[in-house]
């Protein structure tokens, strides 16, 4: 593993990525906002037929995405609805995003069958099978187990939310990883609700990290709202997955912005002066914007540019999917087994 | 009689069952401060307050396996699966567990728990939130399962579960919830868990079905009367026990039948339907007892076109009616 | 040929297709030093090293769940349930889940995993060690489900079921075990996932059964044979797919035809085999088709005397055929 | 609950016990020894189908019962299978419970519908209800839950081993109970094996208790082959959940004398000398009477009495047993359900 030795941060941007690396992946969380925001307006204009926004949780996606692409043999993505961020930085462009939130003809995932951000991406070794929460953890484990077992220097990487740990699922995943000492992280976006249910009646804890102890597993708790603390708890937790030292938990609290999805009204259960603050204090987009600037790693014109490249791109996107087709069902009997049965 | 649609008679049934009686308890996730996701528990937090509705961690086993504890206890909880597609974790508990309980104690237990769930399509739910997984339990000795179909049923089905000892599995369709309306009495009524009902009455073929197919099927009675076929439609709305008699006595009067459900097709409740009649109400068949049912494939697609492939329609229905009849 | 027994047959696949295969590997409860509890994977570990034979913690769910997630990636788990009625934890990965990937990702993953578990009773069991799941996951479109009967079937399906690219539940009755021996080929072989077998021929009555019920029912027909009555026995093998064409061949040609299994009645596999004969081969029927299966309580009981009341034998289906011939 | 606050330990012996205590709870624990080993060898002898001993786990299933039946209003028991402990300790009679092992006409707990030990007796606050593994452990929280809505001032208890605790259903219960601040209290009987899984297969550490802070709930190791640390441990829990200050995880440590059941073969996995060592280090029974005699609370002739007064019992028991019929089947077909349907 000497080769792919991960870096101690030694840049003054407090990482080891390359100003140019923090420019790039900037750009793409200011895409990432635009898109997610355009995308919230298609549905309420009924083109959309449901949508789980990613605002609030764009550090905590893109921070753990770029420290895998830069330190990681070919990661293995198990997101959930959430994380748009991912999908977007795996490279899947911004119109197949949009055609699969519009359900429309060339949807790549899922070929349309599934709700937004399900289904699979093999050339992007993304795999998000299911709505039914904290079934992809499991799975993220097993994919650490194969790679285990083929000797493979490949770190798998799951996402949930703080409602998800309170799954079975999560639990005798993370204790087999932690059994296996597998190359495996969990990373908990804890926005402190599952849809409104607040985390007080998910949990008598303040901090999620603190089930790891209990499976003999390091943990971190993160401002998840700072892509480069995330970036960094990322880091080592690739190097410690990578060097078989087994599996780490990263807690990234942030916010939700927005409703559960677009079918919810978070007026119901949340106090407007909460959420009001919380898009204050907590907004990832622009608390890295003020990084870059403070530590001139970017200019307010460069800045402006990313995000005019950003609009563009999601125009672009949203002219190209409101022109597809509806899936025309010709393959609905098909792919139901691998394996035909004569 | 007040019109009503079908989650306002699935709140009044709770709200009636809670207030009369404070062993009833509400359980699941959502169901407190945002009157769960379907809004069948509007106002109940303030109501009945957080330890009769009680904001459940996202996590359905535990949602089930409590329940089924308090319930060993003698307390009445309604434990909310918020989609039936996500009962899958609590299938340990409601079939492992509850369904054995009465029997496994020889008696001395019983657990008088509903557990409710919102199932089936048409909603752009896609895979995972169009599931119809009322075979697997309707499979199940010691479970009761309900499928109602009308505000009626609903509300008075819904108040006999709550009542009684068994675990009940309750599945209610959720295009049903806004889309169908009817009348239900302000007088308080129940209705007989097993027991299927007529919902028209006709001479010549018997469908047989339940859930939101009833509301095709009797749309397809109507159409076809006009062309002279006189169809007889019977709602299951128990799934088990069945109502064998009244699927039976039906057949033998009209001598033909289709059973229509959304459901896959193999091993659904239509496979058992088709098997009572064949083995007892052989003599009377004038043509085979088919089936419309979903295709076999894993759950319904996302995307509308999909969708509409996937569901039974009245189109599907009339052909298999036109088939049977000029057999 | 060599005489082994079921077990034996099951041992001997996986070790074939392990030593063939290093992606394919073996994981559950005591299948490490133990071997298994039935001993199906003696000598594994000391073979396959603790990499291919894993000792997994007591959690189904997990063991299911992480299989599939390596299954995703191509390699071929094995995942054992202990016993089937253990599987309901599992439930959530293998029905929600594994079932729905291929066609949730549109060809794009696939699911080469096996569930391997032993079911059934008449081994002193109890309510938790004698249930036969088999129809809920029958029930499941997505996946392949196997119930064989004799070693010859057990090792040649097990080795097909590991070699299949979908998620394929491989129900091992463990009364068949050591009871069950046949002859089986010393070179290598395959069977077929979804064609049924008939396993004796006949003309006047079809019996279409599984598992461990497909011996006495061979029973049955040697004993009728004297009494001039001249019964097929046809072996689904496969529950889903179903072997419909052979199911419906055979009736056409007897007329007659009675369906024998031990797990419960109501929307068992026996329900549907009805409904597609009534389907497809309503004109050839002479008689009504009867189907013997376990009572409608929640499980086989553990006393011996119980368990006699539970289990289909040969009296009553001697009975059900002489009814089903008299007709 | 001023009325049930528990005296702190002020006796000589360690607890809050008298002598005469002491006494009649070793008693008890000698005649769960014999009944268990009598039971064990009518398996060989072919009379009972099957029996998951209680050997070794004596301590820790007494002392907590001791605990409850001193200081609990009315505690409800959620046991497993090993537990023959509890069932005996409630009041069953042994000749009853050999009737269980033999699944013979009579057998209180399921009518023989189910193994030994399975099924409920009402009547002795105990259920029972299944073989899947860590079932039980919801329904305890379940009905903690009953007791607060209540507002009843009871205590549940459930009991399970190292093996069950990597069940989804553990994590979730305790997940549950500590939220709400239940009246309930996990014990788990560690004795390092589920069948023949070390605890090293089962987790990645060495004390389960470590979980219980994961959900913000207090636990105590104890060894649970030591009476009066398990009824210690046991009293502080219950008094914990009488104050409304919510559920406790007890781990005990312990051995498992004998092979997982009658059906097992231990060693194909054990090691003989780990056993052995076992044995002698970790005998319930022979600390317990040690300690007593130690102490002067036991003579030597009242130990010889009690040893002749267990083995007289068990003889009646197996004789009753044996003479008992089978199920006669007539109620074969009855309680499938509660209510009928017409
Ligand atoms: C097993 C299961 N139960 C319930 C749901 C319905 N549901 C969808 S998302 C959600 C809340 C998830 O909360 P969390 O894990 O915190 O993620 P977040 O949406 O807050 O990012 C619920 C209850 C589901 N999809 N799956
Ligand atoms: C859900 C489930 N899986 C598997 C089994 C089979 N089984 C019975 S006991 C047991 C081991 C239990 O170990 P532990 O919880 O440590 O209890 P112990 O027997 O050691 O006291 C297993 C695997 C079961 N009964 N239930
Ligand atoms: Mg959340
Ligand atoms: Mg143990």
């Amino acid at each position: 593993m000497a080769n792919k030795r991960i870096a101690k941060s030694n840049k003054l941007n407090g990482s080891d990525l390359t100003n140019e690396d923090l420019l790039d992946a900037y750009s793409t969380m200011v895409l990432l906002q635009a898109l997610d925001k355009r995308i919230w307006i298609m549905n309420r204009q009924g083109k959309a037929a449901i949508v789980a926004s990613s605002q609030g949780h764009e550090a905590a996606q893109l921070g753990s995405f770029w420290a895998l692409k830069h330190h990681s043999v070919n990661p293995w993505f198990f997101p959930y609805y959430r994380d748009l961020g991912i999908y977007l930085a795996a490279g899947i462009n911004p119109a197949e995003l949009m055609i699969g939130y519009m359900a429309k003809k060339g949807e790549p995932l899922s070929g349309a069958r599934q709700f937004p951000l399900h289904g699979a991406d093999l050339s992007k070794r993304i795999i998000n099978q299911s709505n039914v929460v904290a079934t992809q953890v499991p799975h993220a484990v097993g994919s650490a187990l194969a790679s285990k077992i083929r000797g493979e220097q490949i770190v798998s990487i799951t996402y949930f939310g703080d409602g998800a740990s309170s799954e079975g699922d999560v639990h005798e995943a993370m204790n087999f990883a932690s059994i296996h000492k597998l190359p495996v992280i969990f990373l908990c976006e804890n926005n402190k609700y599952a849809i409104s249910v607040p985390q007080k009646l998910q949990m008598a804890v303040d901090d999620i990290s603190l089930r790891a102890s209990g499976y003999g597993m390091p943990s971190d708790v993160v401002d998840g709202t700072d892509f480069l603390q995330v970036y960094n708890a990322t880091v080592e937790a690739a190097q410690r997955a990578l060097d078989g030292d087994g599996p780490t938990l990263i807690e990234a609290k942030l916010e939700r912005f927005l409703p559960h999805t677009s079918d919810d009204d978070d007026t119901r259960y949340r106090e407007p002066e909460e959420l009001q603050l919380a898009k204050q204090s907590s907004d990832p987009v622009a608390k890295f914007k003020e990084f870059l600037i403070l530590n001139k790693i970017m200019t307010k014109e460069q800045s402006a540019q990313i995000d005019e490249r950003a609009k563009a791109e999601v125009n672009n996107a949203t002219n190209i999917a409101e022109s597809a087709g509806q899936p025309d069902g010709d393959d609905f009997y098909e792919h139901v087994y691998a394996t035909k049965v004569e | 009689m007040p019109e009503i649609n079908v989650i306002e008679a699935v709140r009044q049934a709770m709200y009636e069952e809670m207030t009369r009686d404070p062993e009833v308890f509400l359980i699941g996730e959502d169901v407190g401060k945002r009157g769960g996701v379907f809004l069948a528990s509007e106002g109940f937090l303030e109501t009945f307050g957080p330890d009769r509705v009680i904001d459940a961690p996202l996590a359905e086993d535990s949602i089930a396996g409590v329940s089924i504890g308090a319930a060993m206890r003698g307390m009445r909880p309604i434990a909310e699966m918020q989609f039936a597609d996500f009962v899958w974790p609590a299938v340990n508990q409601i079939i492992g567990e509850a369904a054995r309980v009465h029997y496994g104690t020889n008696g001395q237990v019983n657990v008088p728990l509903v557990i409710r769930s919102p199932y089936g399509g048409g909603v752009r739910g896609g895979l995972y939130h169009s599931q119809s997984p009322e075979a697997y339990f309707a499979h199940t000795p010691g479970l009761k399962v309900i499928c109602p179909a009308t505000p009626y049923d609903a509300k008075g089905l819904l108040k006999s579960a709550i009542r009684d000892n068994d675990p009940v599995v309750f599945f209610e369709h959720k295009r049903t919830y806004r889309a169908v309306k009817g009348e239900v009495p302000e007088e308080e009524y129940f209705l007989p868990i097993g027991k299927g009902e007529i919902k028209k009455n006709g001479a010549h073929l018997s469908i047989i079905t339940y859930g939101l197919m009833l509301h095709y099927c009797l749309e397809v009675a109507e159409i076809l009367l006009s062309e002279g076929i006189d169809i007889e439609v019977l709602d299951l709305r128990t799934l088990r026990p069945l109502d064998q008699e009244l699927i039976v006595s039906s057949v033998k009067k009209t001598g033909r039948a289709i059973i229509v459900h959304e459901d896959t097709k193999a091993l659904g409740v239509g496979a058992e339907v088709s098997a009572i009649i064949a083995e007892q109400a052989f003599d009377f068949l004038d043509a085979p007892v088919l089936r419309i049912a979903g295709p076999e494939v894993p759950a319904m697609p996302f995307a509308t076109s999909l969708e509409d492939i996937f569901m039974p329609n009245t189109e599907r229905i009339i052909q298999a009616v036109t088939q049977t009849m000029a057999y």
